[in-house]
């Protein structure tokens, strides 16, 4: 157990010291909502009804380009070996792997997201919903993208492989976690059950990811 | 109780077969290795002398034969428990100090806090613990990777080109250590193309020439 | 009698007789399909003649179901057994299950169009099928990008594995959701709801699909295993395999 | 804990957290997840949605009018509990009738769906025109879906 907590503060302390990657998954956020935004034009009304979608694709999208951190440099410096040498359950190491990926990728944007809600001009009903449908949708992309990281490790090409394999599975938290925020913000029926589908998601993929993404890994360090 | 019955272990390998990458690299690999006693593992380039010491660390699967420790109590099939493997990658965090490395390696063997200052005097980083690891020369690096062997407590040490990019004084220090580690009851097989010499030691060659 | 036809040379040699007999059955039940979906079934009284794209939309969407429970039964077997021929069967069955789920789309959009008003409609059914045939591309994809075959194996099969939980989402789709697309006709609890003269058509289509997919899945095989028995002769004369003696 | 412990543990996590996942999804079955809202949904909701949004229901019998030289169309969207007027000007799909399913895409005006789209949504019944017309003399015919039962 110490030692799952182990891997998890390392990761945060590299992420936060310089070079590291919590900063960069902001900045790349924002950039990506900054360019939808100025491919939308001025028209406020449009920027509101496309603030949830907005921002839950460039969660998507910067997610997306940090996987190649979960696993690829420990992989290469050696530090996934003494992992594996010393982890009773690989399962809990990809556990604590994508948890860390969420701490240091997931976490900065969703503080991120309600300044650049703001910029989006959405409407102050949709903050709540916005957020609370990125709480609970992002930790799947953080564990789906673990597998991803750790079926792809080692290969060279693996950017694009990468994003074949989790782009069909990240479908899913995308569609309900849309629908969460907007319907939140709309007042419509579908809030509820939109959250909870969400939920599902990221308990689903908390069950699977660790078990299949153990078994790639296993499969890759050979 | 991981620790009752560590030190004193010895290992057998029978007709063990290992592949990699879809190819076999190894086959009818079998020898002994009694507690106390260090195996030197010579060999050219590409000859497998990395994947059998991989292999007998339980990071690669065996595809046949069997690999086993003597005299090790109960938990005699679990070579993990037993086995450290310090490889040519040294498992260092640029951005992390030399002991914060020591202490993540630390936390993931269950060693004590106090083992850290015992590991950074062993391989004489004590001067250099509070740099950060990118700061290190390649010598530096190596050695600090080397403080995982001392770290983890375990029996068994598997090294892996541990002369690459140091120093004969550091070596010696090294051959050293070795020698105290098996002196206490451990055991240590070294993969070396050439460069140590450990007049106590035993050498075996790993190579095509020497299939059966 | 499993362990004696997972010989891949004895595979071979009895799976080549089935070819041409599954593709002449095939050829006629595709026929006897065709002749009786265009020309000898009623109009439906609501879609009038456009009901005769149902008999390749249909039975095309059920064959990209079938294809990847059979590519993700086929794949957990290897993983679980490590079969010799369950990987082969596994790999041989995405590309064929991509086309049909590729046909049911182009179908069901070319079927959409003149019924519903669309092309296209992001509903639940249309995106769970859509997300399938994505998830058929990315597993072609790691068989294309691992170069290792056994390791292209397990991590492609954890893929088929994972992505089954896809499978039930677009059969119950339809139920679960309110969409535009219609619920299962044939399938379905309380006994299908198409008139017993439109049924034949479906079924010969039905089979004439799986026919076609048995004769390209064995031909498809038997490719593959040869390549295998190349690459493993080609392996045995240039490797170099190591021991370990005393100095 | 021995090993094989752990991952007997391991597993039973993952037991309880896919159980619970699937808790969710049950939950939120219960209530539904639409691709439309129907007319009794619009009529629950304390305030109209302001942007665009997807009804769905039956075409009222009696209900379509045609305007603007056919051009455009006026008719009532029905579910069992409500209606909903939609005013749409644009080519209607060859399945759109009275009494037929359809989803309409627009934006709620007084009340009104000013639609941009209008899809037809037929059901999973197929048979040929005579069956159905014999179906319809000896009664057995149930208007609005699902009507054929063998």
């Amino acid at each position: 157990m110490s030692g799952l907590v182990a891997i998890v503060a390392r990761d945060v302390v590299l992420a936060l010291r310089a070079g590291g990657g919590a900063v960069q998954a902001a900045l790349f956020f924002a950039l990506a909502v900054l360019v939808f935004a100025l491919a939308v034009g001025p028209d406020l009304d449009t920027l509101a009804e496309l603030a949830a979608p907005v921002l839950w694709t460039a969660a998507l999208l910067s997610t997306l380009v940090s996987l190649d951190r979960i696993f690829q440099a420990d992989f290469e410096d050696g530090s996934l070996d003494v992992m594996i040498e010393t982890a009773d359950l690989l399962e809990l190491v990809v556990l604590a792997k994508a948890v860390a990926h969420w701490l240091t990728s997931a976490l900065p944007l969703i503080i991120a997201a309600p300044v650049l809600a703001l910029l989006l001009n959405l409407p102050q009903e949709g903050y709540g919903p916005l957020l609370l449908s990125l709480a609970i949708g992002t930790p799947a992309l953080s564990l789906i993208g673990a597998l991803g990281a750790a079926l792809t490790l080692g290969m060279r090409r693996a950017g694009a492989l990468v994003s074949i394999l989790v782009g069909p599975l990240y479908a899913p938290t995308l569609i309900f976690g849309v629908g969460a925020a907007k319907a939140g913000l709309e007042g419509a029926p579908s809030y509820g059950p939109s959250l909870l589908l969400l939920g599902a998601v990221t308990l689903f993929a908390a069950a699977l990811a660790p078990l299949a993404g153990a078994a790639a890994i296993r499969f890759n360090m050979r | 109780m991981r620790t009752a019955a560590r030190f004193a272990v010895g290992l057998r390998l029978e007709d063990v077969a290992v592949a990699r990458g879809g190819r076999t690299i190894l086959a009818d690999v079998s020898l002994t290795l009694a507690p106390r006693e260090t195996l030197l593992v010579k060999g050219r380039n590409g000859a497998g002398k990395t994947t059998l010491l991989r292999a007998i660390a339980g990071l690669l699967p065996v595809e046949r034969g069997r690999i086993a420790l003597t005299n090790a109590g109960s938990e005699a099939q679990d070579r993990r428990g037993h086995a450290i493997y310090a490889g040519h990658a040294d498992a260092l965090k640029p951005a992390l100090t030399v002991r914060e490395n020591l202490a993540f390696w630390a936390k993931l063997h269950r060693a004590p806090i106090a083992r850290i200052e015992e590991a950074l005097a062993a391989l004489d980083l004590a001067s250099l613990a509070d740099q950060p690891a990118a700061r290190l020369s390649a010598g530096q690096k190596r050695r600090a990777g080397l403080t995982r062997l001392v770290l983890s407590g375990k029996p068994l040490w598997l090294l892996d080109e541990p002369a690459a990019a140091i120093d004969a004084d550091s070596l010696a220090r090294l051959t050293g250590l070795v020698k105290a580690h098996c002196d206490k009851g451990g055991a240590a097989i070294i993969a070396t193309h050439d460069r140590i010499s450990l007049p106590s030691a035993r050498a075996v060659i790993v190579g095509p020439e020497a299939t059966a | 009698m499993v362990t004696e036809y997972a010989n891949p040379e004895k595979f071979s040699r009895l799976a080549r007789p089935f070819i041409p007999a599954l593709g002449a059955m095939s050829v006629l039940l595709f026929t006897a399909g065709l002749y009786y979906a265009l020309f000898n079934s009623p109009a439906d009284y609501q879609q009038g003649e456009t009901v005769r794209i149902m008999y390749v939309h249909v039975p095309a969407a059920w064959m990209a179901l079938f294809c990847y429970a059979a590519m993700a039964g086929a794949s957990a077997a290897g993983f679980i057994w490590k079969h010799p021929l369950a990987d082969v069967a596994a790999k041989a069955t995405a590309p064929i299950g991509a086309v049909f789920t590729a046909l049911a789309l182009v179908t069901g959009s070319l079927w959409g169009k003149p019924m519903w008003g669309t092309w296209w409609a992001w509903d639940a059914r249309l995106t769970s099928v859509l997300i399938l045939f994505f998830l058929y591309l990315g597993y072609i994809a790691i068989w294309e990008t691992v170069e290792e075959r056994a390791r292209a194996a397990r991590l492609a099969a954890i893929v088929a594995i994972v992505g089954a939980v896809n499978l039930p989402v677009v059969k119950f789709s339809v139920d679960w959701w309110n969409s535009l697309h219609q619920p299962a006709s044939v399938f379905r609890a309380g006994g299908p709801t198409i008139h017993e003269s439109m049924r034949p058509p479906l079924f010969f289509m039905a089979f004439a699909y799986m026919t076609t997919y048995g004769a390209l899945l064995l031909v498809s095989m038997r490719a593959e295993l040869a390549a295998r028995r190349l690459a493993r002769l080609e392996t045995l004369a240039t490797e170099k395999i190591s021991g370990v003696r005393p100095e | 804990m021995t090993r094989k412990q752990k991952r007997l543990a391991l597993l039973a996590g993952v037991f309880a957290v896919a159980a619970g996942g699937v808790a969710l999804v049950l939950t939120a079955l219960g209530q539904s997840v639409a691709y439309f809202y129907t007319p009794a949904d619009l009529s629950r909701l304390a305030a109209p949605p302001s942007g665009l949004i997807r009804l769905g229901g039956l075409v009222e019998a009696g209900s379509v009018e045609y305007a603007e030289g056919g051009a455009a169309v006026r008719f009532v969207v029905i579910d069992e509990f409500a209606r909903t007027p939609v005013f749409y000007r644009g080519p209607l799909p060859d399945l759109f009738r009275e009494g037929q399913g359809v989803v309409t895409q627009g934006r709620l005006v007084d009340g009104r769906l000013e639609a941009s789209e209008v899809l037809a949504k037929h059901d999973e019944t197929y048979m040929p025109k005579e069956v159905a017309d014999a179906l319809k003399e000896q009664g057995r015919w149930k208007e609005e879906g699902g009507a054929y039962k063998p």
